[in-house]
């Protein structure tokens, strides 16, 4: 099924280590280890959490993906908020455990639509991840200089945009995914159906176009500090962004499209450590965090879309919230492409081919930046 | 006085000293050494080795997990790669710049410190050139950010003089490394300029020649020690930075980079990638070595 | 008897001449500090002047003025007779051997030698050999490609003279260049120093706060002290008629007799080699300021052995006698002995 | 002297001037951010406002991770005092085969990539000693940093060595001092201003130190550096590092100055 | 004429008295380089012994040696009959005064006199009477509470005396205490140095390169060359009768006469002051070893006139004379007068 992003090829099946899943509750530990994104567990909700089940919360802040695996793998950490081009390393790394969802009440209908089952963290049908949060990856344009108001990727993509040397770009290896989005709609020969499986020759295509693009990049940012500063001084014009960089900006001269040929986006889930030494206190730490509320206070505090629908109708700020981030919106999300871990095995379904995987677009993505 | 001190310096490697007094100073010399070999050898050496086998080794493509094994498909995709190559020679060429440009400014505010500035000015610009180094390496990178972006502090002041900044490039790449580690040339460059013996200079000037003709043959050789052990800072801690390029870089690309980018993901090829900028710190090191700089340092 | 007042009409137009160097009325203030207090000097062309006196008293900065290092505070320098006061050292036509001698530790010592002519754009085969003539000159060509530190005291010595002197200049300056040499090495330097200044006819001022160095090398010696110069002259009119105490007691043993005892009633001094001893049972010499005493010690020095009397009057008087050729002349009197001690007015000089 | 001309002079004087802009204006930029009310750095500054001032003092992160900095930093310290002055000791006075190593090896943790040393000591506590039943936690940390600080004391304290007259040493021991004694009293008050100086210079050194301490940092625990990281992952209260970097660039000052003071008292004495 | 052989034999019993240093065959090699060689000394109990020599002929090195900062490589110490050769330098009852003072730059004046009474565990209060009371024997009470940078040199060097002496150790060694003082400064030392000396009665090794110092001090004189003792003795005996050439030379100016011209067939060496100086024309003296020949310069050198004579056998001889009491003392010759010169067996000294 492609409706929604051609995401959830649900039948594939990979091998994958089997850890043992846990079976039922028992006595609370006393602390439970966190990597998590810069806005995830903060104390507004950490303390309630430690007050209710005795588990201290001690948080490890990660800037990027692979940071958190590598991090996972220290073996440090009982849970993780892992994005979806992390969760099928971990999940094939043996690295994190099957979640029983029975132990966690939270996770039920409220959960939105487009954030269940998701390859990236349900695997040969076992569930690896409880959802967070999610967002897409939108073109963002400073509206005093891009007057005209875009409404495809080509102004950021092709050399002769008139806004060359203004353009910034995400700066990771994923963003390959991006230029396969453009290409699948402006170069249907290259037959790309998802830009997470892409053989050599499609790759090579969109490295092509991320060469060309590097041209006319002002600069790539990977800290949404960097981001918001490209655009409010100037540097920058146009480029990738997320709705809440656009929102901390202050400055309604920014503006922000979904292209019409559908964009990347990330979605979030908690998983939990195959060598967790505190596996109550972090079925907690995800039941909890699963809760209306809770979920809705750390989507608020970040800036995303809350996994847990219930949140949108607990106020009318929530609601607004929702509103802002297109919370419920799957029309909106159905044209995003969240971020997958690629590998050998084209999860677009084809067999004939082998697709590149991700140190193969890692090692691409250097070639980009030369 | 040089005479003096080495008469006085006992010497180990002195072919008869008496047996007594050698067995004594080994003793001596191994308790000294004992511990901070221990702990650079056990640890940081040990750590080092650990890492550089896994050079070696082979990462699972799917679950980039690290295995043993023997295989020299790293190094292979490092040259196969141009990009490995373009970037250990942008680096170097980024490092080098560096140094040349804290030699450029460290020389002459060395020389004002020591020989024009009043002895009340001298010390309010050693407290100068030092106060930055606390200001915060994040602080600094981001306060460039603000100095040098397109509608920022250095445009906004020189834009109406036609001055145009050079944006986020490699250029603001190596302006931003030289702001971070210039303090680590600044001081022994000026420390060294004020222990010249000043009598140097009157010899110089009584022979015939004038200031530009003393510094360059006076005080340039006889300071070269204490540049190259600045040089060492500047040079070594601008080859391993990453997180300049990443913030004030536009699209420049390090060797930090590539190994940051590959540690987690991929260790094996980035240890393999680390020899190079180990080896280039390694050559640059041995190479001064001879110079008896890092003594110095 | 004061030397400067004597030259000062004969030379007035030797002072244009090459290598005259005339300073007038030269002060120099460091802060609140007169290190040197209107000072004037004379030095005639191919002159040996020797500046004397103790630490402190101002020899460095008064050469250091000539070279051009120091600004005067106020006053004038002249070179050949032409006002250098302002002109920087580089310009001027003085070479200066520095106490330490500032060889350029990075340099070998042909390089050193050379500096000069590198300096003045000489080409290098020129420079190769007019270098290789002045380390021939202070025989040291053997040295040529090794560095200042890998030499000795002497050595190190000789290069600086050789750095200075080949560029020719009109006036060298000297600031107690044999001040770290031992004994021996000194005294061979000084004889070829001496030489030196002989062969190539420059003029030397030369900074020593040794009396007999002073004494022995040079044309005249200017005794400062405290900023000043107290005398100028000849080494013999220094020693033997010094105009003021000071002078008297820097230039080695003197007694100063007060001037109740002297014949015309000033103070004077009288060197202790001038001193006479007899017996005191011998009578008195006629013309001759004579004295009581009695030995209370003797010193062996070597060359000479010196006694102090302790004349009836309350004066002690220091006299030496040589251990000449005279049979036993050291152990004419011992420790206790009644002496008569007896000098004549020609010995004893007025002072003020 | 070095005799300079006006020109020359006022060449270096536009030298030393346009150098101390360079450093100081972004300075200057962080200090004045700290008061602008905007969320993230920025120029010009449209509105001022105390606000960052007021939510960074209250912030128990940025106490956390302030009182982390500086226990990392001590004891980072503490090790390269000890280390540091040992090696200076001996390669000051002992001649001995592979001194140049020695050298080198104090010399090579501050001159390789951070990467490299972070990834190399965090693969070693997670690989080598977790396995063996050694948990190093918040000492890695303090580990690493103590490695790449060592050479900062032990440049400064050789240095000293170097200048210290050897007689007056064997003075003490003449006098009837042993060797403990003077050391005591002898030599340690004789390299101490040097001790203290390299004792600040690698405080300063860990202080700021990010990308070994990414790799070797505990669970929980940030250092002001890590803080600063997570504040620009997260930029709807960038400013607060603004106002952090303020207080950080005021209270240099004591070291600096206490620097300043010890080096002049050491100039003077000689 | 050895001085060395006949003090050998006179004082054997006194070696046991404390006091005392004596060396056996002590030897020291620095690599291949030997810098003391079987060097055997006698000091006597309350003697000033002084040591001189050319720089590097192990004067430093055998006081080193006797403080204990070097180990011997052969030989043996006594002090006071007690064998040290393995005692440490703190454990020796010797002190030292260094030649650069080595005052502890941190600690104020009267601390570094009291450092050795700290160390020794002597309590405060008796500590600050016993360096009141050093301090008041070297006049310096007034500084008691300021930095050794804060003194001259001269004061710096009489607290490094008083340092040292307050451990009234039995022997006190000096390395060339005065070299960096200045001629007045340094000849005012020596005096004071000598009555220390004589006022509390301790050993004094003194080393020195100036003779006139080591002459005029000392009790003995031990002259060193190349890491040997030449000649031991008192200064009349190294001086009046070298048993060296290098000896005589050291010593001050000598006349080196060979072997055919001397009357005993042996080669000589006579003292300028000990040349007889005369009108050619006079008849030689009866006795006395007598040449004709040509002065070919005279130096003034203030208390004396040297005369340099290339005599007809070819040998240059140098006469010094006192500008005594004798009217015109000095004038007496000029250059290129014919002279006879002359000099009696007794003031020649056979050189091995
Ligand atoms: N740059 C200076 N600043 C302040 N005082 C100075 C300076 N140079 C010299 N003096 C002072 O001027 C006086 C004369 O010094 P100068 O060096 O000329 O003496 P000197 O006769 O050469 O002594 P010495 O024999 O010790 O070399 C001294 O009191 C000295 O302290
Ligand atoms: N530690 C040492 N290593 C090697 N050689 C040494 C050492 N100490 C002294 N020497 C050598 O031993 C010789 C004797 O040195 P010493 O210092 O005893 O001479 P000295 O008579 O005191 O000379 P000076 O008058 O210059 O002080 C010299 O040639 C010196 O170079
Ligand atoms: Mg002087
Ligand atoms: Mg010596």
């Amino acid at each position: 099924t492609t409706d929604s992003g051609g995401n959830t090829a649900g039948g594939l099946s990979i091998d994958v280590p089997d850890v043992p899943m846990l079976e039922e509750l028992g006595e609370m530990e006393s602390e439970v280890n966190i990597v998590a994104w810069s806005g995830f567990v903060e104390p507004a909700w950490t303390d309630e959490f430690t007050a209710e089940t005795g588990c201290t919360v001690n948080r490890r802040v990660a800037g990027t993906s692979d940071e958190m695996v590598q991090l996972m793998r220290t073996g440090d950490y009982d849970v993780v908020s892992a994005s979806g081009d992390a969760s099928l390393r971990l999940i094939a790394g043996g690295d994190v455990q099957p979640i029983n969802l029975d132990l966690v009440p939270n996770f039920g209908d409220d959960i939105v639509e487009g954030m269940k089952g998701q390859i990236y963290d349900t695997i040969n049908g076992k569930s690896y991840g409880v959802p967070i949060g999610r967002g897409a990856n939108i073109l963002q344009y400073n509206s005093d200089v891009v007057t005209e108001a875009p409404t495809s990727w080509d102004v950021a993509w092709e050399a002769d945009s008139p806004y060359a040397g203004k353009i910034i770009a995400y700066d990771a290896p994923i963003y390959i995914a991006d230029a396969a989005v453009y290409l699948m709609a402006h170069e249907p020969d290259l037959g790309i159906t998802n830009p997470y499986a892409l053989d050599q020759t499609q790759l090579d295509a969109a490295i092509d176009l991320l060469k060309q693009q590097n041209d006319i990049v002002s600069e790539y940012w990977a800290d949404p500090a960097a981001q918001i500063t490209s655009f409010a001084g100037g540097t920058s014009v146009l480029g990738t962004s997320w709705e809440i960089l656009r929102k901390l900006t202050d400055d309604d001269k920014f503006k922000s499209v979904l292209p019409e040929e559908g964009s990347t986006g990330w979605s979030d889930a908690w998983m939990i450590s195959a060598l967790s030494e505190s596996p109550n206190c972090a079925y907690a730490w995800v039941d909890y965090t699963s809760e209306a509320e809770v979920n809705g206070a750390i989507a608020t505090n970040f800036g995303m879309a809350p996994a847990n629908g219930a949140f949108c109708e607990t106020s009318d700020e929530a609601a607004a919230h929702c509103d802002y981030f297109n919370a419920t919106d799957e029309e909106y999300f159905s044209n995003v492409w969240f971020w997958t871990t690629p590998i050998e095995q084209c999860i677009d379904g084809r067999t004939d081919v082998t697709c590149t995987n991700f140190q193969q677009w890692t090692d691409a993505w250097l070639a980009v930046k030369g | 006085m040089e005479g003096r001190l080495s008469q006085i310096r006992p010497s180990l490697s002195s072919p008869h000293p008496t047996e007594r007094n050698t067995m004594n100073r080994r003793a001596q010399l191994s308790a000294l050494l004992a511990l901070p070999m221990l702990w650079l050898i056990g640890i940081y050496i040990f750590s080092l080795v650990m890492l550089l086998v896994t050079a070696f080794w082979v990462t699972d493509p799917f679950t980039s997990k690290v295995k043993p094994g023997f295989t020299l498909r790293n190094f292979e995709q490092i040259i196969a790669n141009p990009a490995y190559a373009s970037t250990s020679i942008r680096t170097l060429g980024i490092a080098l710049a560096v140094t040349v440009l804290s030699i450029l400014i460290s020389v002459p505010l060395g020389i004002f410190m020591a020989k024009v500035a009043s002895p009340k000015l001298r010390a309010i610009l050693a407290v100068a050139i030092t106060l930055p180094l606390w200001a915060g390496y994040l602080v600094k990178i981001l306060a460039m950010r603000i100095t040098f972006t397109e509608e920022g502090f250095f445009n906004s002041m020189l834009g109406p003089l036609g001055i145009s900044g050079p944006g986020f490039s490699i250029v603001t790449v190596i302006l931003t490394l030289t702001y971070l580690w210039l303090p680590y040339m600044a001081v022994p460059v000026y420390t060294a300029i004020r222990q010249l013996p000043p009598n140097l200079f009157d010899a110089s000037a009584d022979l015939g020649a004038g200031a530009g003709f003393t510094i360059r043959t006076v005080v340039l050789p006889l300071i070269r020690p204490a540049i190259i052990a600045g040089s060492i800072f500047t040079f070594s801690l601008s080859l391993g930075d990453y997180i300049a390029a990443k913030f004030v870089g536009g699209s420049t690309q390090m060797i930090g980079s590539i190994i940051a980018s590959n540690i987690n993901l991929n260790p094996p090829i980035a240890a393999a990638f680390s020899l190079v900028p180990i080896a280039f710190v390694v050559i640059y090191l041995v190479s001064v070595q001879r110079t008896g700089a890092l003594e110095r340092m | 008897m004061h030397a400067s007042a004597q030259q000062a009409s004969s030379e007035s137009d030797s002072l244009t001449a090459p290598g005259a160097v005339s300073l007038t009325g030269v002060s120099k203030q460091f802060g609140d500090f007169t290190a040197v207090e209107a000072l004037n000097l004379d030095v005639k062309p191919g002159e040996f002047l020797s500046m004397l006196g103790p630490s402190g008293s101002g020899k460095t900065t008064v050469l250091r003025m000539i070279a051009g290092f120091e600004n005067v505070t106020s006053g004038s320098i002249h070179l050949s007779g032409v006002d250098v006061t302002e002109v920087p050292p580089h310009a001027r036509q003085v070479n200066t051997v520095f106490q330490d001698y500032a060889l350029f530790p990075h340099l070998t010592i042909a390089e050193n030698v050379g500096y000069g002519l590198r300096v003045a754009g000489v080409d290098r085969t020129k420079r190769r050999a007019q270098v290789g003539l002045a380390l021939d000159q202070v025989q040291l060509s053997a040295v040529a490609d090794r560095l200042p530190h890998q030499l000795s005291g002497g050595q190190r010595q000789r290069i600086a003279l050789a750095r200075a002197l080949i560029l020719r200049p009109q006036v060298l300056l000297l600031d107690e260049p044999l001040g770290a040499l031992d004994k021996q090495l000194r005294e061979e330097m000084q004889i070829e120093l001496k030489q030196i200044q002989r062969d190539v006819g420059i003029t030397f001022i030369f900074v020593t706060h040794d009396q007999e160095e002073a004494l022995t090398l040079s044309d005249r010696v200017a005794v400062f002290n405290k900023g000043r110069i107290e005398q100028v002259g000849t080494a013999r009119e220094v020693y033997e008629f010094p105009a003021t105490e000071f002078v008297a007691q820097f230039l080695g043993l003197s007694n100063l007799v007060p001037a109740e005892l002297s014949s015309d009633g000033v103070q004077s001094s009288v060197r202790p080699e001038r001193v006479r001893l007899r017996a005191a049972s011998s009578a008195a010499s006629a013309g001759a300021i004579s004295l009581l005493g009695t030995v209370s010690e003797t010193v062996y020095t070597g060359p000479t052995t010196r006694f102090l009397v302790d004349t009836e009057g309350g004066v002690r008087i220091i006299a030496e006698r040589a251990n000449d050729h005279h049979p036993s002349a050291e152990s004419a009197f011992a420790r206790g002995d009644r002496v008569r001690v007896e000098w004549t007015k020609d010995h004893a000089s007025r002072i003020g | 002297m070095l005799r300079l001309s006006l020109g020359a002079k006022f060449t270096l004087g536009t030298i030393v001037a346009i150098s101390l802009a360079f450093m100081y204006i972004p300075l200057f930029l962080v200090v004045i951010n700290s008061f602008s009310a905007a969320r993230i750095s920025s120029w010009p500054i449209t509105s001022f406002s105390t606000i960052w001032w007021e939510k960074a003092f209250v912030s128990e992160p940025i106490r956390a991770a302030l009182l982390n900095s500086v226990i990392v930093g001590l004891g980072a310290t503490t090790i390269a005092l000890v280390l540091g002055t040992l090696v200076a000791f001996a390669l000051q006075r002992y001649t001995f085969f592979g001194k140049q190593s020695v050298n080198l090896l104090v010399v090579l943790p501050i001159a390789l990539p951070g990467i490299v040393t972070g990834v190399a000591l965090n693969n070693t506590y997670n690989r080598v000693l977790e396995p063996i039943g050694i948990e190093v936690g918040y000492f890695g940390m303090i580990i690493a940093h103590g490695t790449f600080c060592i050479v900062m004391v032990f440049n400064n304290v050789l240095a000293r060595l170097r200048r210290i007259n050897p007689s007056i040493e064997e003075a003490s021991r003449d006098l009837g001092a042993t060797p403990m004694q003077t050391f005591r009293l002898v030599t340690f008050p004789q390299f101490r201003s040097a001790f203290v100086a390299g004792a600040i210079l690698a405080f300063a050194l860990s202080f700021d130190e990010v990308v070994v301490t990414i790799f070797t940092a505990p669970p929980g625990v940030d250092t002001l550096p890590l803080w600063i990281m997570n504040q620009m992952a997260r930029p709807n209260e960038a400013s607060l590092v603004n106002v952090v970097a303020t207080v950080v660039i005021l209270a240099s000052f004591i070291p600096v100055w206490v620097s300043q003071r010890l080096a002049r008292g050491a100039d003077e004495r000689e």
